[in-house]
């Protein structure tokens, strides 16, 4: 049979059976940023959004999918231009084999959507369904709570008519510092916000 | 070119003609013989040659062993990968056409991209403005850095200089679909004048194609405003005074050359992509990989770690991808459409839109005594390098460099080249790089002089081409590959012996028929090994524990069979069986550097980087072996799969010292090798070219025979390749000879867009070839070897031209010879 | 060559000493005379938190893992096993005609094919030949756990090959099973190796008790010691037993393997190893195909911790692959993960120690019960472990035996696991060593310092079970006392606030730790350098990144020597086509064994950048060093950036040369990165449940090389532990099926479970290691179990000897506890 | 359009574009060893037995192709056991770049279907229109003389069937006169 997804924002048909996994139809087409970890549910690496939510693909048949709109690890920044979650997790080491990243960021995504300052219980909470064997969590929440200030960072910018959210944070913020420069990050050509 | 050159050539001067008499003042403050001294010690005849080197026949395990060619089962079988078989490795790819301008010379004025913008399946077209398109100036040329070729390309171009300059370029879901939407581009142009013939071109008033702005590093003897790119000259000697003597007969003589095509089956391909590591490889067909690494990252500003160039199996290069020809458009389009991108030419595109040979026009002159002493000679070449000046000065210098050495007792000789635009398609290096140009005028020129002088050609020639011992200073003295050097092997004498006698030169029978004559010509030539002075080859060896191995080595196989002779040369050093050694070559990522496949270097460079490498491991076998046998390693040598000892007999298997070195109790070690090698060597090969020919007096038309061609190229590693490379060579020479190729219309435009409008000599066509293979040892070589891949190339057209006048009486110096021009020649006479 | 360094590492004995007294204070003037010693500030590349160098990729999704190279294989095959649904028996007839009739189904294999070698082998990934028994085949016709693979088929999907396993039909005849290592122990219980069924026999076996391997060493006279303690006053004899479980690895990447051959007629794997190498040579002894006809390459990979030592499923895929014709994918689910692959074995051990009222130990004698399971991979070693990493933390103890058994039961295969028989050995040996001093009224801390390993003893318990004197080392690098002095702050010991609550109680509990760096003297490791015309590098390296982010720290060492930054070292690794040989990820060996590899090639490239220096600057190359992307002049100042030098060595006038480097690094030497594990517990009386308050681990690994991926590594590790000692573990019905079929029902950790961690580096300088690093990895899976235990016995004055510690067990103790009362 | 096609004996149905030609059809469904290397039907390198006859499979049209039996080289030999035709071309060292071999070595084997013993003359023109530029033809042609005499004396079916015999000896691959010892050169247990 064929089905329609729109995959992180581009509307596509793909080839697949009745009893395909949502999973089983990304990977077979080169989405295989999401993981197979265990078929069933239980580990959280297969996390992708469909219609803005986070989403277990190993469990969902893709016929439940038809239509919906995806969001894949493949939809979020690039490696020289990291959605701030992603950078959060990249400066933070907070990945060793980084098979459930994937997911994990996904899912802290989500979060953040919907919680932009989250507690640290909070992210916890969040992650639970997401495991990881080589990190301890300690330093994944401590990424997603970065990220959570990286993105409030960006998001007070927003709102004062910058671009949207979901560019690179500007150098001085990466690099832990604090944005005073008063510019919209990368939107104006005051460069570096010299005073 | 070099003043260098031209001191020493005074020196020499003041030696030949006065008799220890200093007549022109200089200020040799030596004598000859302390000159000589001081030479021999610059310039030694002893080579120190490590014993391994020279194996008498009987010692030889593996070099010059009909070794199976080892990609050879992969290749009958239709298993082996070229670029564009890797399509299917990505289906996400996305294939490439390019638009090419159909006017001679103007400038682009619009591109309308909209419609083919529009298409479904276009993932991306880029003009000259696009962001992925770099705008620096480059050459294409794949040789040493700074190139010695000017900067004069840009990746797609607004001033448009030939047609065929690529203007746009697409991207998209299949190939029909670029095409297609290549066809839909629409490209307003200015037109300006244009100019297609190299004499032209260099009148003053000529339409110009390069402002000074437009180039950069240029070119010695540059002068744009006459579509000069370069001008070389270089002089041993006074050949003006020689020629003004009063006791010389003066010949001149004036010779053409074609525009052939490299027509290499594989057409180029390359393929580019971004790795997840954010890399950038590009699998691709070249004979260049670590220049087209550098060019690429300079061109695209991409750190040079970040590129990664591997070149599968190769469907054939002969110079025409020693050159960036295609790769920056596929990375181009994959940095636009974050796709992999493979870009196939067409066959029409290799005709009109890659690399030629340069056409040339060459002039011979020479003064010769009544006795037949040779006592200058004068070449003049006016090389026609198209629109864009790749390979134009150095493929020139050839055209001195190579030919003129054979004659290496002639005192005074002169040289010079003008390299002219025009616009033309574009040309390049090609197998023999200059050396086929000046061979024919050469070698037809010193021929006509024989015959006019009443002299023997043979034994004329005999009595000035060089010999052992000899110190050659004409390689050195202009442009090229070249660079004064001693002449430690030369099997000349012994390659005309066996070549005259394979042709039956003493005794052609002449046919029954009155209007058919019989002829023999034959020509001689050498070529050089390597660019001297600029060549770089390493290596890398691992030894498995079971006594296998695996060799890296920069060094690049375009189909010749490199891969099995750095097999050959390491197995015999390593003393195990060929298929005991894995090989991996040019892949920048994994194996050393390599300047790449030219100017037949491959063996004797790479060939000698993989012999150091194979060594640096021995010593550590032999080490192993020592402890395992408890006996000196100076006792220890490898061989037959094991190290033994001379001294007891004793042996240790290769397999034992590799499961000991990895696993055993006391201590462990990875058996690694490396091996680096350069040098200002480049040593000549020779051939002797003999053709016979019968031709039909009343209608021009003649028949080869047999082409027969023995070739010195030292010890060959590989008896079978080796003559694979003379038979091939000559059947490329041979079409330098008999076929028109790539013919332009008077706008330059390529009048062949196929295999069967391009004369290349089919089966049929093409005459018997009987290669021999003379073996001398050069010293400076690994095993003995030097090159043998371009010298063949050289010699056809002026043997066939000499065994036609000697056929008929009539000579024949534009080529290619046609039974028309024969016919016009016997009406003349 | 590794001669010179191995000599300088055996001569080290007396010098090591001083070098050591010279460590602790990581001086200057230590820097001037040993160059691999470098003073914080002038370290460049190396304790940096250099970015990993494929964090860029996973956080984009864009790392490729085995079974994501799919899309370059359009012909790809999808493999199955069928596995035994019995615990022991025959398989006398397999009925393959259904599956074969399939549409899409490629080919089925059974242990009677051809394709599939009868060979005797084992799984470990160890050195060769391997100290594990060959005791298994491809396939197998005498099964002997639930689980064992009995035939496999390759189809055109994964939903073909799934259907097409289930309609294979096997026949058995089924044995009596043993599923208790005591009752297999037995003279008359159920038998699972003849005599011939294996080769490669271990130390000490005795199959027809299905003894795999029985060992014992000692020191001084142990028995002797307790009969003095025993007969005399003021020496205490104390003895206790713990038990542990299985433990699954819970690798996030499932087993993966593609296995193909290539158009030069070679058979490729890319595969999720820890091994590259030692699979190259088993699979090529195992299908007898010439070693430098098989290539592995290792890409991403989604972590072993030691269930990927081992060549678990290449054999399957491969054999799949020769009748299928086409190249097959192989992936584990998770189900096949948490029964029939590798995991931690259970074991139970007995320890006993004399003291003296002071608190000096005389005697130490552990002995060890380990369940081996089915088969016999890495059974001895492991085992070995239990002793060889924790006793050494007490080198002065004149008297120590140490014995074990390992036993074949009828339950799946324990294997390396991260720790490799030290979490067992630790949870024995710091809870014993814990209820000692709580029993004789010592402080538990000063007590096991007292008897603590310092710099300059020489440990000959690490080589107890060995006949040679060589494996005795020489302590050059310690820091146990720092660790426990900064843990103890950490965690507050000294001033514990006690819960509001009556029937809440708080307790404090450590574990001192030890491990090694690397197999003593069974490593190798080897790195080639080559220097692109820019001044960047290639680096090939055969060491192997389980996503630990070794390649990061292998760059970080080169461009340490090199003088450049990290990322102009481009790392290419674990391909046996292309990297110089390891031996592979495991035994904490990386750093310490594959990066001194590194740093050998590195150094060997750097004399030859001198060399060009010294030429281009015009001085001698003595005068030189490189640093900053440059090699510069101590003396004049004048530098000459290493991009100058590449193009001048690649395209310059008068000589060329490819400035290529390389390196070996093999050595009699492991020495132990040592560790305090704290862990601060609430346990609520009434109830038996308790709250972890907080973990501390404090680490000396020598000089950290990237310190953020040290923490990493060891937040990782006590995760493990943390595990081990509250969740987790496997249980089987009676007939030896598995009741824990994935994650939920193991109750791996999660976010919400772990307590906050706090992590310690304590640096000391080992001279043995590249620039004074030791291991990290396995270190911190230790010391949860026995810090928990002694918490615990801090808080409410119960001891819990049997990992998990659930709350029924503690209210149990409790109840116990009370009973006494 | 779907076109049912016997490609080296297995019978598939494979997706053609009416434009599309025999060899880029084959090509996309990974008989790689078809090559192009030119723009259509003039270089010979895409060389293909058609229901027996040798076709340019760059040359015709997918459709035309439609039901027929198509066999490329891969169908001849294997790496491990190779056609005698395939043998003689690597034996003789008639390969450089090999991007011309599948069809030359087609176009052989047909000709040694047609004619068990050509003359050199008759080689070359069978090879006429199989443009090579690496060999000057000169091995090839000898390549395939040296497979007539094996094929002959191995007794090779004319049909270009396996040979009986199995590898030729290594004598006659050394060139040696396949007469020494009196064996028949491979075929025999002598």
């Amino acid at each position: 049979m064929q089905i329609e997804l729109e995959v992180n924002g581009e509307t596509e048909t793909f080839e697949a059976s009745k009893s395909d996994s949502l999973l089983d139809v990304l990977r077979a087409n080169g989405y295989t940023g999401a993981k197979r970890g265990c078929d069933t549910g239980a580990c959280g690496f297969c996390t992708v959004h469909v219609d803005g939510d986070p989403t277990l693909s190993c469990v969902t048949p893709v016929t439940k999918a038809e239509g919906a709109s995806v969001e894949t690890i493949e939809g979020l920044g690039e490696q020289d231009d990291l959605h701030p979650v992603q950078q959060a997790f990249v400066d933070n080491t907070a990945l060793q084999c980084g098979f459930c990243i994937p997911g994990m960021i996904m899912r802290s995504k989500a979060l953040l959507d919907e919680n932009p300052d989250p507690t640290e219980q909070e992210v916890r909470e969040a992650l639970s369904d997401n495991l990881c064997r080589c990190t301890g969590y300690k330093k994944i929440v401590e990424a997603v709570l970065d990220a959570a200030d990286r993105m409030d960072v960006d998001r007070a910018v927003a709102t004062d008519g910058g671009p949207p959210s979901d560019g690179d944070p500007p150098p001085d913020t990466a690099a832990g510092g604090t944005l005073d420069s008063g510019c919209p990050p990368g939107g104006c050509d005051c460069s570096g916000g010299e005073p | 070119m070099s003043d260098d050159a031209d001191t020493r050539a005074n020196g020499n001067g003041a030696e030949t003609d006065a008799d220890g008499a200093e007549t022109d003042g200089g200020t040799a403050s030596q004598s000859d013989a302390a000159e000589d001294l001081a030479e021999l010690e610059q310039y030694p005849f002893e080579w120190d040659e490590p014993a391994n080197n020279d194996l008498a026949p009987g010692e030889r395990d593996s070099v010059s062993q009909r070794a199976e060619k080892y990609d050879d089962r992969k290749l009958v079988t239709g298993q082996a990968k070229y670029t564009a078989d890797y399509e299917e490795r990505y289906p996400d790819l996305a294939y490439a056409a390019v638009v090419r301008s159909e006017i001679p010379h103007g400038r682009v004025t619009d591109i309308d991209a909209s419609a083919a913008e529009a298409m479904d399946g276009v993932e991306a077209v880029l003009t000259p403005d696009s962001d992925a398109v770099p705008d620096a100036k480059y050459t294409s040329a794949g040789q040493s850095y700074p190139e010695p070729s000017p900067w004069d390309m840009h990746v797609l171009t607004e001033h448009v200089r030939y047609v065929g300059d690529p203007v746009a370029a697409i991207a998209a879901e299949d190939a029909e679909t670029a095409r297609a939407a290549a066809d839909a581009v629409e490209v307003r142009y200015e037109e300006y004048d244009y100019v297609t013939d190299p004499e032209a071109a260099f009148d003053a008033d000529a339409p110009q194609l390069f402002g000074d702005e437009e180039v950069e590093n240029e070119i010695v003897g540059h002068d744009y405003d006459r579509n000069r790119m370069a001008n070389i000259e270089g002089e041993l000697g006074d050949p003006e005074s020689a020629f003004e003597g009063d006791d010389v007969h003066v010949h001149e003589t004036e010779w053409v050359t074609i525009r052939q095509s490299h027509a290499n089956v594989e057409k180029h391909t390359s393929l580019a992509y971004r790795n997840e590591d954010d890399r950038h490889v590009l699998v691709t067909s070249t004979q260049v990989p670590n220049h087209t690494r550098r060019q690429l990252a300079h061109l695209f500003d991409i750190p040079i770690r970040d590129i990664r160039v591997k070149k599968p199996r190769v469907g054939g290069g002969f110079g025409g991808k020693q050159a960036m020809v295609v790769e920056p458009i596929p990375l181009a389009l994959s940095l636009a459409t974050d796709r992999p991108v493979l870009y196939e030419a067409t066959r029409e595109e290799e005709f009109y839109a890659m690399r030629s040979r340069h056409p040339m026009k060459v002039k011979a002159k020479t003064a010769v005594t009544d006795d037949g002493d040779i006592e200058a000679i004068d070449i003049y070449a006016l090389s026609n390098t198209g629109a864009y000046g790749s390979h134009g000065m150095t493929v020139a210098g050839n055209v001195g460099s190579k030919p003129l050495p054979l004659y290496s007792k002639v005192p005074n000789v002169h040289f010079e080249a003008d390299i002219v635009h025009t616009n033309t398609p574009q040309t390049g290096a090609m197998r023999g790089y200059g050396a086929p140009q000046g061979t024919l005028a050469l070698e037809g020129h010193l021929d006509e002089v024989a015959r006019d002088l009443d002299l023997d050609p043979v034994e004329f020639r005999q009595r000035h081409y060089m010999e052992v011992g000899d110190l050659d200073e004409i390689a050195g003295m202009m442009g090229g590959e070249g660079a004064k050097r001693r002449i430690r092997s030369c099997g000349l004498d012994e390659c005309i012996e066996r070549g005259k006698e394979a042709i039956g030169w003493d005794a052609i029978e002449q046919p029954d028929e009155d209007h058919l004559h019989r002829g023999v010509g034959m020509a001689l030539s050498a070529q050089g090994t390597g660019v001297a002075g600029d060549e770089l080859g390493a290596a890398q060896l691992m030894m498995n524990e079971d006594g296998s191995f695996h060799l890296q080595v920069g060094g690049v196989d375009i189909g010749t069979g490199a891969d099995t002779a750095f097999l050959q040369i390491a197995a015999e050093v390593l003393g195990c069986d060929e298929d005991q050694i894995v090989v991996r070559s040019s892949d920048t990522d994994v194996t050393p550097f390599d300047y790449g496949a030219y100017a037949s270097s491959t063996t004797y460079i790479s060939g000698m980087a993989v012999k150091k490498a194979a060594e640096d491991a021995k010593e550590r076998i032999l080490e192993w072996g020592a402890r395992m046998l408890d006996e000196p390693v100076a006792d220890l040598d490898t061989g037959d799969g094991a190290v033994y000892s001379e001294a007891t007999g004793d042996s240790v298997t290769l397999e034992d010292i590799g499961y000991e070195a990895a696993y055993g109790d006391e201590e462990r070690e990875h058996i690694l090798g490396k091996g680096t090698h350069c040098t200002e060597e480049s040593p000549p090969p020779f051939a002797a070219q003999f053709v016979d020919v019968t031709v039909d007096e009343e209608t021009g038309e003649f028949d080869v025979h047999k082409l027969a061609v023995a070739v010195d190229c030292g010890v060959a590693i590989n008896p079978g390749m080796a003559e694979g490379q003379v038979e091939g060579a000559n059947h490329m020479s041979y079409e330098l000879a008999v076929s028109e190729g790539i013919t332009l219309d008077d706008q330059g435009r390529a009048e062949v867009s196929d295999f069967d409008e391009y004369h290349l000599p089919s089966a049929t066509e093409t005459p018997p070839i009987e290669s021999i293979l003379v073996e001398t040892h050069e010293p400076t070589g690994p095993f003995g070897a030097k090159s043998v891949a371009e010298v063949p190339t050289n010699t056809v057209p002026p043997a066939l031209s000499n065994a036609v006048r000697d056929a008929v009486g009539v000579r024949i110096q534009e080529m290619p010879i046609t039974a028309a021009k024969i016919r016009e020649k016997l009406d003349e006479r | 060559m590794s001669d010179s360094d191995n000599a300088s590492d055996l001569d080290d004995g007396p010098d090591g000493v001083r070098a050591e007294e010279e460590a602790t204070g990581g001086t200057v003037e230590g820097a001037a005379r040993e160059p691999d010693r470098k003073a914080p500030d002038e370290r460049e590349a190396i304790t940096t938190d250099e970015e990993k160098d494929d964090a860029r990729q996973i956080v984009t999704g864009e790392a490729r893992y085995t079974a994501d190279y799919r899309d370059r294989f359009p012909d790809l095959a999808h493999g199955k096993v069928v596995r035994s649904d019995i615990a022991h028996g025959h398989v006398e007839s397999v009925d393959t005609s259904a599956a074969e009739a399939m549409d899409g189904v490629y080919a089925v294999i059974t242990p009677f094919d051809d394709v599939v070698p009868d060979t005797l082998y084992s799984s470990s990934g160890q050195s060769y030949p391997e100290p594990s028994p060959w005791d298994l085949t491809v396939l197998r016709e005498h099964v002997r756990f639930v689980g064992d693979p009995v035939a496999a088929v390759a189809a055109e999907d994964p939903d073909t090959a799934d259907r097409a396993a289930r309609k294979v039909e096997v026949e058995y005849r089924e044995r009596d099973a043993v599923f208790d290592p005591e009752a297999a122990l037995d003279e008359d219980a159920p038998q699972l190796f003849e005599t011939d069924d294996v080769e490669n026999k271990q130390s000490g076996a005795d199959y027809a008790r299905n003894l795999e391997s029985h060992f014992e060493g000692e020191l001084g006279d142990v028995d002797a010691a307790f009969d003095a303690a025993e007969a005399g006053e003021g020496v205490h004899v104390v003895e206790t037993e713990w038990e542990t479980p299985y433990q699954s690895h819970c690798v996030p990447e499932p087993h993966a393997t593609i296995a193909y051959t290539d158009e030069d007629d070679r058979h490729v794997f890319i595969t999720a190893t820890q091994v590259p190498f030692h699979t190259r040579r088993q699979i090529s002894h195992l299908f007898d195909v010439p070693i430098r006809d098989v290539r592995v390459t290792k890409p991403r990979i989604g972590a072993g911790f030691g269930s990927k030592q081992e060549m678990a499923i290449e054999p399957i895929t491969f054999a799949l692959h020769l009748a299928a014709g086409r190249p097959v994918k192989l992936e584990m689910t998770r189900q096949e993960e948490f029964t029939a692959l590798r995991f931690r074995h259970p074991m139970r051990m007995r320890m006993k120690t004399a003291v003296t009222e002071e608190g000096d130990i005389e005697a130490m004698d552990l002995y060890t019960l380990s369940n081996s399971g089915a088969y016999g991979t890495h059974g001895m070693t492991v085992a070995n472990n239990v002793g060889t990493k924790p006793l050494p933390i007490y080198p002065r103890v004149p008297n120590v035996r140490f014995s074990g058994d390992v036993v074949h039961t009828n339950l799946p295969m324990g294997a390396a696991m991260r720790g490799y028989g030290a979490p067992q050995g630790h949870f024995a040996v710091e809870s014993h060593m814990d209820e000692v001093a709580r029993r004789l009224g010592l402080d538990p801390i000063e007590f096991r310092l007292r008897n603590a390993v310092r710099e300059g003893d020489l440990d000959r318990s690490v080589a107890i079970l060995k006949d040679d004197d060589r494996f005795e080392r020489t302590i050059r690098s310690c820091g146990i006392r720092e660790c426990v002095e900064r843990g103890k702050e950490a965690i507050g010991y000294d001033d514990l606030d006690q819960p509001d609550e009556d029937h809440r109680h708080r307790g404090v509990g450590m574990a001192l730790i030890a491990q090694g760096s690397g197999v003593a003297g069974k490593e190798l490791g080897a790195a080639q350098v080559k220097m692109n015309e820019d001044g960047s590098f290639h680096l090939q390296v055969g060491g192997v990144d389980t996503g630990t982010g070794a390649d990061t720290m292998f760059s970080q060492i080169a461009a340490e020597v090199l003088g450049c930054p990290p990322e102009d070292v481009v790392v290419v690794a674990a391909d046996t086509d292309l990297t110089p040989f390891d031996y592979g990820a495991y035994a904490s060996s990386t750093t310490y064994i594959s990066g001194r590899a590194v740093k050998n090639a590195a150094e060997d490239a750097k004399e030859r950048l001198l060399e060009w220096g010294a030429t281009l600057l015009d001085e001698p190359p003595e005068v030189l060093d490189t640093g900053d992307g440059a090699v510069y002049s101590e003396e004049t100042g004048n530098r000459v950036s290493l991009e100058e030098i590449g193009y001048e060595a690649t395209y310059g006038d008068d000589e060329r040369e490819h400035i290529l480097g390389d390196g070996n690094h093999s050595t009699d030497e492991s020495p132990p990165p040592y560790g305090a594990q704290f862990v601060d517990v609430t346990v609520n009386e009434e109830t038996g449940e308790y709250d972890l308050n907080k973990l501390v681990f404090a680490a000396d690994c020598g000089v950290a090389i990237n310190p953020a991926l040290v923490e990493g590594q060891i937040e990782g590790g006590e995760h493990m532990s943390l595990e081990y000692a509250t969740s987790g573990g496997l249980s089987f019905d009676g007939e030896g099926n598995p009741e824990v079929q994935g994650f939920r029902q193991y109750g791996m950790p999660r976010t919400t479970d772990h307590p906050p961690m706090e992590t310690i580096l304590v640096e000391t300088h080992e001279p043995t290691g590249p620039f004074g690093a030791k291991s990290i990895a396995e270190l911190p899976t230790n010391g949860v179990p026995p810090a928990l235990s002694n918490a615990i016995r801090d808080a409410v004055g119960v001891r819990l000897t049997e990992l998990p510690f659930t709350d029924e067990d503690l209210r149990a103790a409790l109840d116990a506890r009370d009973g006494d009362d | 359009m779907d076109i049912e096609l016997t490609i080296n004996g297995e019978t598939t149905t494979v997706e053609a574009g009416s434009e599309q030609d025999l060899a880029t059809v084959l090509r996309q469904h990974g008989h790689i060893d078809v090559k192009c290397g030119c723009d259509g039907g003039t270089c010979g390198a895409s060389k293909v037995f058609v229901d027996g006859d040798v076709r340019m499979a760059c040359g015709m049209a997918a459709t035309e192709a439609e039901g027929s039996d198509v066999q490329t080289v891969a169908s001849l030999g294997t790496q491990d056991d190779l056609h005698p035709v395939q043998q003689a071309f690597v034996d003789n060292f008639a390969v450089q770049c090999g991007f011309c071999i599948p069809g030359m070595i087609v176009q052989a084997t047909a000709l040694l279907d047609e004619n068990p013993d050509p003359t050199e003359r008759e080689v070359r023109e069978a090879l006429d229109d199989n443009v090579c530029r690496c060999t000057g033809y000169q091995k090839p042609v000898e390549a395939v003389l040296d497979a007539a005499g094996r094929m002959r004396e191995e007794g090779v079916a004319a049909d270009g069937g396996r040979p009986i015999g199995g590898e030729p000896a290594d004598d006659t691959a050394m060139g040696k006169p396949a007469d020494a010892g009196g064996c028949c050169g491979g075929g025999c247990d002598e």
